[in-house]
């Protein structure tokens, strides 16, 4: 029962993250939004498998722990560089690898 | 339950399918409108998925049957439900729709992809993505002799 | 209609909540102009889908909703719109009324056809009690593994997944043959070195790029225990490329993995699936008949203990075939979905430079 | 070349904690993923000391610890604050001077700010950090010593 | 004539396979393809995977000719849970078509392709192309309603971009193949849609299995609704009038070697589909399959027939009259369908495989000559004749087969269509059918007066011969024009068996 | 033995195609020679093949094709005289055009007159329209040989309804053939008089489809304007290629499947009349050569309708005359417009004195048109007009086609020859024609003459011989015949002076007034002349209402089909989509709600 | 003692489902971009932390509790990471608050204009 109630919460906190991501007002907004909406969808997942009894499917969750970090990544890069192929600016002292 | 929430999945689905197709119809960006197209061929998932789910079923992958996560799965039903529509005491939803929608999806992307191409390349070569702005210059185009070899 | 089991009360609530959540979001992206707040809004939806799968208990179909849909969609569409530059234009909204009357008619009619439909849930409609049980039956029998959706996927219905294959392979041919053939002059390393400002995100990288890989090959050898599959797994294996190439450079990546090998590996993945198919046939089986993979000579000689006991009668061709369709799908999948972001990425220097000349 | 060996245990560990299969298939399977996934990594140039800590597991998890104990202050704080009228909040702009050398110590100590609530890292630059904080009176530069002592001592490896 | 039911083309163990090696060839030979070191080598697989797939074609003939109907399991499991491919008369005669389709197109692209593309998009050229053909047999031969989606979209998705490729001479290619992209989409998700309706009616995807068990079902708003999703899906997809927006730009604008393989087989495989729900799947005989023949399909098929006729009549540019002249030909098919009588469907289906001819031949003809002169429109061609001659008259005969003028092709199937008509009493198709054909007469007399009988203009670019390995297929698809124009025995049994497969044994 | 066997066998093959494979030569061939070979060659070969070994009325090679029995060639006494006149034109025609190095045109014109050959001696209806559809298309490339821009448009015109035509023609053929299960000639009807004629059913569907296809073939009322409108249009050349066969096997189609049709008599009839009156105010010579053709196949129409044997003698006699001296004038004329680039009345005038010989055929050719005894077209004519004089209740029409006579004389006996070659001077000197041409037009006036001097081998050939002699020896040179010829003859010639005279051509006032038949000859002139004006200026109202309604069409569905029109350019995606989304609704509306 | 630990594991969960509540409600309220980067962490971390922890007490010593220690750890990872990606293109690319003083204090030589050669 008690993870019923957290499932609603969480949905409740979805509701209002979406209602950020809708009204903006930048686009930084939404994808902070987006963002914490991301987590909140891992959170849910993870608590949806114990609520049915099938607490396996975490891989899932898991995948959407790293895909969000790699789309944040790429809006980053397309505010920041407006490229999606420039690297990440690297320091001279970064090419010499210690490997 | 009401026929309305057994059927709202059904309801929710078309409302979808118009949506992305309004979207499709009403812009004339060409991202935009292969946004909408995604969105029109989810819909078709979702669907599909709701044509799958099975009362009190779980997910189509095997619990070893005796096991304790089959009994604590078989104890949220009424035993007759199961024993009718169980499998080795378990209820499963069906898997075939997944198994379809899992294909639509890799069709719903490699289109994106493709369509983005294209999209790409238009604005390349007319300078805009926007479907009326490209048709006033394509008619410019008919009137110019093609390119020789 | 048999007695409600308890749960089903959750389940269908949270069904509702999460597809009006869907429709609202939908709405947004429909009202939107900017098409970067479409973008976003489009992975939302995504998301919220991926969860609603969940709970519909298809969480195959979930896992691909989640690489793709969040995932390389997002990705690709923002390379989209980098290319292409632009907002909207708000169209006239007297020409969206045709569309708008359209549109609710059709879904009056549909909605109208889906009363005709089962309920939801329903364990006794056509669509569940027939074929679809029939697989839930079949599989332990024919198939033994446990997720019923890779062994329909692979085994009932691996012509469907052959088809699917080719498709994602057609679709990197035609990325390719779009944006993957402009000079590469432009992938040149920046003349100036830039601050470094990006410590964070490039550790994170490191550190997260071998356990994603690591994880995709999970994703992909697990996929008839639990949900996942060539499918996943290739996609998920392509999210480590790409990110390795959002933070190192593209630059990098390509050296790493040249995009002619990327192309090459796609084919090289349906030559496999096609290939496991013509063995299948030559040893007398029909094609992909994976019971057919082994000669029986080969096949009673390998051991038991390979799957831990040796009691079992195990259907070793079942399990190779699948195991090695899945590495064909693996390899185009990955391959093309870092082909696709080659194009895109690839392009996107090219496009600006265009733009900075002119 | 300490890191090698831990980047292929933790791996190990990695596929092992995931799957919890024994059969042998499986664990073959798992080698050949280890393998596999190793070549990749090395093909990509990204095996460095940044992409396996492992071997300093043991000193991130005592720091982890310690960062856990700030985490939940730091919530309490800034739900304070959420809870409260707008104009509780003070937003500023802090530079942050860190003593971690590595990089791996700048992103441990970067993040460990941006995962206390109340204060965001928006800029690396060599040594010098940007720090957007939600309370102007906690968030001095000196505040946050403790932290950049603790988070380089953990990830460099060295007794501060 | 070749008699099918002595045909034997393959080794029995290849035959045994043949359905399936058919669809699975050029899917090989695409990956080989683009593993190619070379275009030239490319080509040549394209070739060998186009012929074996063609040889696959024939060797089926034959087993259906000798048993009906050739029924390939997958994976050894057989239907409902398996997929398997289900070749009838009908499926024969268009696999054929596409397969032969698909080894003229080839053998052409070795020309074409060096001018058209640049040079290192051609072994990916030759591989999207491949898999195109892949798709189209795969569509011509599955049994299963869902795997027909998946081919649809192997074929589709590779073509867009084909199409796209267009650009490097005209660049209205790219908003057409999105546009085209775009409505197939749309086509194949209508069709998926309808799918999921049937499914769920029947819980089945086999088409066989779901006909059976659609037979036995009231008809419920869930069947009609993925009746007319199917349908039109398809429609879209077959370019039925008024769905055919992007059928002209798709195909004008494409690289020569993608609107030959296009024009001759893309929407014939819709058609095709369409066709095997409407009369197969669905009971015929249901009131609401009648009810689309006669009060959908029907106008529809007549008025396409008629205003793109008009339409190629209004057009300047050649490769686009050719393609509303495809529109309108797809009227005439639909027309002959629609008549719902075994000599109606032999008719369609005649004028189905006739016109595939027609429109290669002439789409080849004009690629041939086209590609050095770089016209468009009709003006431009002005003398083409003098210049290259042989190119010229090959145009000429698949246009006055087009036309219909008596001894070629095109003269027999609207003959058979007009006869087909009588018989069933639907006099208002014959003088639609008159109506459109003498339309026809206007734009092919164009173009025909433009290529022969006008004179270039000083200064003009000179057109240049094709070269030998252009003419010579095209030339066999001239002679063809006329051969079958004189003795149709060979496509009237293909089209009479198919009519049969489709409607039932009745006479 | 063997040479015997050949013959045979080349026997078999309908004499069309000879002429059709002679053209293969005559396309390709540079040199004159292989040119005059395959010019005069093929004709002459069909005219062997037609007449050996003489078959009559038999199926000779029959074929099956397509579930049906069809015949390739049939012969008998009609397709005879009708075959022996398209030869004659053919190797006349080819003469005649020996001067011209245009390989297209000898090409097309041996094509059509083959493929009019082989309509001739089809034997069923199927081979019939297949060559009938030949014949159009070839007939379409001679219009297009000129060249020209008006050309070109005329030929589009001329493409357009012959396509029709055949259209209808097909349509009919098969409508009629499916009905009675049968396509064969020999099989559709019996023996009438020991001919097969008048065989289809006109009230019939098909029967309908058939009239009306051959109909235009044959330029009836309303339908005629391709004619006068392609055929000055042509080459110098192409009108002589032109002018004998589409509109002869129209008649021949019409004798074989109508005869005896009554309604055919009063289209005949006004056939006859109408063109008079453009005849007298056309300015272009060939165009009233063009309006007289018209206005000959009138007769020829109105004797089938009559349908005795003996009208059906003079419809076909005359359509052989028609072709010979009808081809003589145009041959003149060709003469005149290959030296001096027109033959408008206007310009002409005084080329007698350069032209001598020219002016000569061309005054055998009115004298023959003319009906003047003793030559050609009275021979053939007089059988007519006894004809519709016999008949009970013809009266009327008799007089109708009187006029028709008088008309002939008037613009294509007299006005021809005099404003071409007499006339006020214009002081051109044109040289004389080619020899080539002249030859033509010797041996074409020599026909003429023999024809009119001896027409007892002639009537040998036609269709109900034994009739035709009968006539011969009781009607054709009887007094009152050559009289009532004579006074039509000197009514005319005296109107049309007198009107020169006052400069009043086309004439107000009367002539002279000797007896009741007088009255009548100047009264319906005058009656027609009266007529003339309101009728004109119908005409022009007419033919203003319909090429307005034709080009207002034209604009309209240019507006709405053009590339940039209203269905192409309004045809976007998104409207596509929509479209496609309320089909789908549509759909669903039939089969839910039916 | 399963049970008890079951409903500990709810109360966590619980617990850490009010902290993403309050986050999300401090998403919606906060006045700026820059604020709410802070209240969208509390569901990263308090909230995150707790519901898994809650999860793993519910799921006891299996498998499946070192999966969700593994979601754990890639949530702790990543979250930083992307909120100072985000922060960061922001910032730089002149993203303005609404309150607060906000110090564009550039210290850095090689960057003297606010748009350098990698800005767009």
């Amino acid at each position: 029962m008690l993870l019923a109630a957290g499932a609603a919460g969480l949905l409740a906190a979805m509701a209002m993250v979406i209602v950020r991501a809708i009204i903006g007002p930048s686009h930084y907004d939404r994808i902070l939004a987006v963002n914490s909406f991301g987590t909140k969808t891992v959170l849910l997942l993870s608590l949806v498998g114990f609520l049915f009894g099938r607490p396996a499917f975490l891989d899932i969750a898991i995948v959407y722990a790293l895909i969000n970090f790699v789309t944040t990544i790429a809006l980053m890069k397309f505010f920041r560089y407006r490229s999606l192929a420039q690297p990440l600016g690297l320091s001279a002292g970064e090419e010499a690898r210690d490997g | 339950m009401s026929f309305f929430l057994s059927h709202f999945n059904y309801i929710a689905v078309a409302i979808l399918m118009m949506a992305g197709l309004f979207v499709l119809f009403s812009s004339g960006n060409l991202i935009k409108r292969m946004i909408g197209l995604a969105i029109f061929q989810t819909s078709t998932g979702l669907f599909y998925i709701s044509l799958a789910k099975v009362f009190g079923g779980t997910a189509a992958i095997a619990v070893e049957p005796g096991s304790s996560e089959a009994r604590e799965l078989a104890s949220r039903l009424d035993p007759a439900y199961v024993a009718q529509y169980g499998v080795d005491g378990v209820v499963y939803s069906n898997p075939l729709p997944h198994v379809l929608i899992l294909t639509a999806i890799v069709v719903g992307v490699a289109t994106l992809a493709v369509g983005l191409a294209i999209a790409v390349r238009v604005r390349e070569a007319f300078g805009s993505v926007e479907a009326d702005e490209i048709d006033v210059l394509s008619r410019v185009e008919a009137t110019q002799p093609g390119p020789q070899a | 209609m048999t007695a409600l089991p308890s749960s089903f009360d959750v389940t269908l609530a949270l069904d509702i909540v999460l597809l009006v959540m869907l429709l609202v979001v939908a709405g947004a992206v429909a009202r939107t102009r900017s098409l970067l707040a479409a973008i976003i809004m489009f992975s939302v939806y995504s998301l919220i889908s991926a969860v609603w799968l969940v709970v519909m208990d298809a969480p195959d179909v979930a896992f691909t909703e989640a690489v793709v849909g969040a995932g390389v969609s997002t990705i690709i569409l923002l390379g989209a719109i980098l290319l292409t530059r632009g907002e909207a234009e708000r169209p006239d909204w007297r020409r969206l009324i045709a569309p708008a009357l359209a549109c609710i008619a059709v879904g009056g009619l549909l909605v109208f056809a889906a009363i005709g439909l089962p309920g939801l849930g329903d364990a006794a409609s056509p669509a569940n009690a027939y074929v679809g049980r029939a697989y839930l039956e079949a599989t332990p029998k024919d198939i033994g593994m446990p997720n019923v959706v890779t062994a329909v996927l692979s085994s009932y219905r691996s012509f469907d997944t052959l088809g699917e294959t080719t498709v994602i392979f057609a679709a990197g041919v035609g990325v390719a043959l779009m944006l993957g053939f402009g000079p590469r002059a432009s992938l040149a390393p920046p003349s100036a070195v830039i601050g470094d400002h990006h410590v964070v995100p490039r550790v994170a990288a490191k550190l997260l790029i071998p356990l994603v890989a690591l994880f995709a090959f999970y994703v992909q050898f697990h996929g008839d225990l639990g949900a996942g599959g060539g499918f996943q797994a290739g996609v998920i294996m392509a999210a480590a490329i790409i990110l390795h190439a959002l933070v190192f450079g593209l630059r990098e990546t390509m050296a790493a993995i040249p995009p002619r090998v990327a192309r090459s590996l796609a084919s090289l993945g349906v030559l496999l699936y096609a290939g496991i198919g013509v063995i299948c046939m030559m040893n007398g089986g029909g094609f992909l008949d994976y019971d057919y993979l082994f000669p029986p000579s080969v096949e009673q000689q390998i051991p038991g203990w390979l799957l831990g006991d040796s009691e079992h009668a195990h259907h070793w061709g079942q399990h190779f075939g699948i195991m090695l369709i899945e590495l064909g799908v693996l390899l185009t999948v990955s391959a093309t979905m870092v082909t696709i972001f080659y194009g895109f990425g690839g392009r996107t220097v090219e496009a600006a430079r265009q733009e900075a000349k002119q | 070349m300490t890191y090698l060996p831990g980047l292929i245990l933790a791996l190990a560990a990695f596929w092992f904690a995931l799957s919890g299969e024994t059969a042998p298939l499986f664990l073959m399977l798992g080698a050949l993923s280890v393998l596999l996934t190793l070549w990749l990594v090395a093909r990509l140039k990204i095996i460095d000391r940044d992409a396996s800590p492992y071997h300093h597991a043991p000193n991130i998890l005592v720091y982890g610890g310690w960062l856990l104990v700030e985490i939940v202050k730091a919530n309490l704080a800034v739900i304070r604050r959420i809870l409260g009228p707008t104009h509780a909040i003070d937003p500023v702009m802090v530079n942050v001077t860190t003593t971690a050398r590595t990089n791996l110590g700048k992103a441990l100590f970067a993040n460990s700010i941006t995962l206390t609530p109340g204060t965001v890292t928006v800029d690396v630059d060599g040594d010098r950090l940007k720090v957007h904080a939600l309370v102007r009176e906690t968030s001095t530069a000196q505040s946050f010593a403790p932290m950049d002592r603790k988070a380089a001592s953990a990830a460099d490896g060295r007794k501060s | 004539m070749i008699a099918f039911e002595t045909l034997h083309a393959a080794p029995p163990a290849l035959t045994a396979h043949a359905p399936l090696l058919m669809v699975v060839a050029p899917l090989i030979a695409a990956c080989a393809a683009a593993l190619a070191p070379s275009a030239r080598v490319s080509w040549m697989i394209s070739v060998t995977g186009s012929v074996f797939a063609a040889w696959m074609a024939l060797a089926v003939a034959g087993e259906v000719a000798r048993r009906g109907v050739v029924d390939y399991v997958i994976g050894g499991f057989a239907p409902p849970l398996g997929i398997a491919l289900h070749i009838d008369g009908l499926g024969v005669m268009v696999a054929l078509l596409v397969s032969s389709a698909g080894v003229m197109a080839s053998l052409y692209s070795g020309h074409s392709l060096t001018t058209e593309v640049g040079a290192e998009k051609h072994t990916l050229v030759q591989s999207g192309f491949l898999l195109c053909q892949t798709g189209l047999l795969g569509l011509v031969a599955t049994g299963d309603a869902f795997n027909a989606f998946v081919f649809l979209e192997v074929s589709s998705i590779g073509t867009y971009a084909l199409v796209a490729i267009g650009e490097k001479r005209d660049r209205r290619a790219l908003p057409a193949a999105f546009n085209y992209l775009i409505m197939g989409t749309i086509g194949a998700t209508f069709y998926v849609i309808g799918i999921g309706f049937l499914y769920a009616a029947t819980g089945t995807l086999n088409m066989a299995d779901m006909a059976a068990r659609l037979a036995t079902l009231d008809d419920s708003s869930v069947v009609q609704a993925g009746f007319a999703f199917v349908v039109v899906g398809l429609g879209i997809k077959a370019a039925m009038f008024p769905l055919h927006g992007w059928l002209p730009g798709a195909y004008s604008y494409a690289p020569s070697l993608i609107s030959i393989f296009l024009a001759a087989t893309a929407t014939k495989t819709s058609i095709y589909l369409m066709a095997r729900f409407v009369f197969d799947v669905f009971p015929y005989g249901a009131a609401f399959g009648q009810a689309f023949v006669t009060w959908v399909l029907a106008p529809l098929a007549a008025t396409g027939a008629i205003v793109c006729s008009l339409q190629a009549v209004f057009e300047k540019e050649i490769r686009r009259i050719l393609a509303f002249s495809s529109v309108a030909q797809v009227g005439f098919i639909l027309l002959g369908l629609s008549l719902a009588t075994v000599g109606g469907a032999s008719a369609g289906l005649f004028y189905l495989g006739a016109h595939a001819l027609i429109k290669i031949t002439l789409f080849m003809a004009l690629g041939g000559v086209a590609l050095s002169l770089g016209a468009r429109r009709l003006g431009e061609f002005a003398g083409v004749a003098r210049e290259a001659p042989w190119s010229a008259t090959a145009f000429a005969i698949g246009a006055a087969s087009l036309a219909g003028v008596p001894l070629t092709l095109g003269f027999l199937a609207k003959w058979r269509l007009i006869e087909a008509a009588l018989q069933a009493g639907a006099i208002w198709v014959v003088v639609v059918l008159a109506i459109a054909s003498l339309l026809t007469f206007l734009y092919v007399g164009r173009m025909l007066e433009a290529i022969f009988f006008r004179a270039a203009p000083a200064g003009a670019p000179r057109a240049r011969e094709a070269p030998v390995g252009v003419l010579a297929p095209l030339w066999v698809l001239a002679g063809l024009n006329i051969w079958f124009g004189l003795d149709a025995s060979l496509p009237e049994q293909l089209a009479n068996s198919a009519a049969r497969a489709l409607l039932g044994a009745a006479p | 033995m063997t040479v015997d066997r050949l013959l045979d066998l080349a026997a078999t093959i309908n004499p069309g195609f000879y002429l059709i494979i002679a053209a293969l030569p005559a396309a390709v061939a540079r040199d004159a020679f292989t040119r005059a070979v395959a010019l005069i060659g093929g004709p002459v070969l069909g005219l062997l093949a037609m007449l050996y070994p003489p078959v009559s009325g038999a199926d000779v090679s029959r074929q099956l094709f397509l579930g049906f029995e069809l015949s390739l060639y049939r012969s008998d006494s009609l397709s005879l005289i009708f075959g022996l006149g398209f030869v004659l034109a053919a190797v006349l025609g080819g003469i005649y055009s020996m001067h011209r190095r245009d390989r297209l045109q000898d090409a097309a014109g041996l094509v059509y007159a083959g493929a009019a050959l082989g309509a001739i001696f089809a034997g069923d209806l199927i081979t019939l329209v297949l060559f009938a559809e030949l014949a159009t298309l070839a007939s379409a490339l001679v219009v297009f040989a000129a060249r020209t821009g008006p050309a070109y448009r005329a030929g589009l015109r001329f493409l357009t309804i012959q396509i029709i035509a055949g259209l209808l023609l097909t349509a009919g053929a098969a409508l009629y053939g499916v009905e009675k299960g049968t396509f064969l000639i020999a099989e559709l009807g019996g023996l009438w008089n020991g001919l097969i004629v008048g065989i289809i059913d006109p009230t019939s569907a098909g029967g309908m489809l058939i009239l009306a296809g051959v109909g235009i073939k044959a330029a009836f009322p309303l339908v005629h304007n391709w004619l006068t409108d392609a055929y000055p249009n042509t080459t110098e050349t192409g009108a002589v290629v032109l002018s004998p066969y589409t509109t002869t096997m129209a008649v021949y189609l019409l004798a074989r499947f109508f005869a005896g049709y009554d309604p055919l008599i009063w289209i005949g009839a006004a056939m006859t009349i109408y063109p008079v009156f453009f005849a007298v105010m056309e300015n272009d010579l060939r165009k009233v050569l063009a309006y007289s053709t018209n206005n000959q196949i009138g007769f020829m129409v109105c004797a089938v309708g009559i349908g005795s044997t003996l009208s059906i003698n003079g419809a076909a006699a005359h359509a052989v005359a028609h072709i010979v001296f009808k081809g003589l004038l145009f041959m003149a004329m060709g003469a005149i417009q290959l030296r001096l680039g027109t033959t408008k009345a206007s310009e002409l005038g005084g080329l007698h004195r350069t032209m001598p010989w020219t002016a000569l055929a061309c005054l055998v050719g009115a004298a023959s048109i003319s009906a003047l005894p003793f030559f050609a077209g009275y021979t053939s004519k007089t059988m007519i007009m006894t004809a519709a004089e016999s008949g009970p209740g013809m009266f009327v029409v008799w007089l109708m086609l009187l006029f028709a006579s008088a008309g002939v004389l008037e613009h294509s006996g007299i006005k021809i020859p005099f404003m071409a070659f007499f006339s006020h001077d214009s002081g051109k000197r044109p040289e004389e024609a080619p020899y080539n041409m002249l030859l033509a037009m010797g041996l074409s006036a020599g026909l003429c003459l023999i024809i009119g001097l001896y027409p007892g081998w002639f009537y040998q050939l036609l269709p109900f011989r034994d009739q035709a002699q009968e006539f011969l020896v009781q009607d054709l040179f009887s007094l009152s015949h050559i009289l009532q010829q004579l006074q039509l003859l000197t009514f005319a010639v005296l109107a049309f002076m007198v009107l020169w005279w006052f400069g009043l051509y086309p004439p107000e006032k009367p002539g002279v007034i000797l007896d009741v038949e007088w009255i009548w000859r100047k009264g319906a002139p005058m009656l027609g002349r009266a007529l003339s004006k309101p009728a004109r200026a119908g005409g022009r109202f007419v033919s203003v209402l319909t090429s307005s309604a034709i080009g207002g069409i034209q604009k309209a569905s240019r507006q709405v089909f053009a590339a940039d029109g209203l269905v192409s350019r309004k045809l976007p995606l998104s409207a596509t989509a929509i479209l496609a989304l309320c089909i789908l609704g549509v759909v669903m509306l039939f089969s839910m709600f039916r | 003692m399963d049970s008890v630990l079951s409903w500990i594991g709810g109360g966590f969960v619980v617990a850490g489902v009010a902290l993403s509540l309050l986050g999300a409600i401090g998403v919606l309220r906060f006045p700026d971009f820059y604020t709410r980067i802070h209240a969208a962490s509390i569901t990263d971390t308090g909230g995150a932390s707790l519901v898994l922890l809650g999860l793993c007490l519910i799921a006891g010593l299996t498998l499946t509790t070192l999966k969700l220690v593994f979601v754990w750890v890639f949530v702790m990872l990543t979250t930083p990471v992307a909120a100072n990606a985000l922060a960061n293109a922001a910032f730089s690319s002149g993203h303005k608050p609404r309150i607060g003083t906000f110090q564009i204090v550039r210290t850095d030589e090689r960057r003297k204009t606010p748009r350098g050669p990698d800005a767009p």
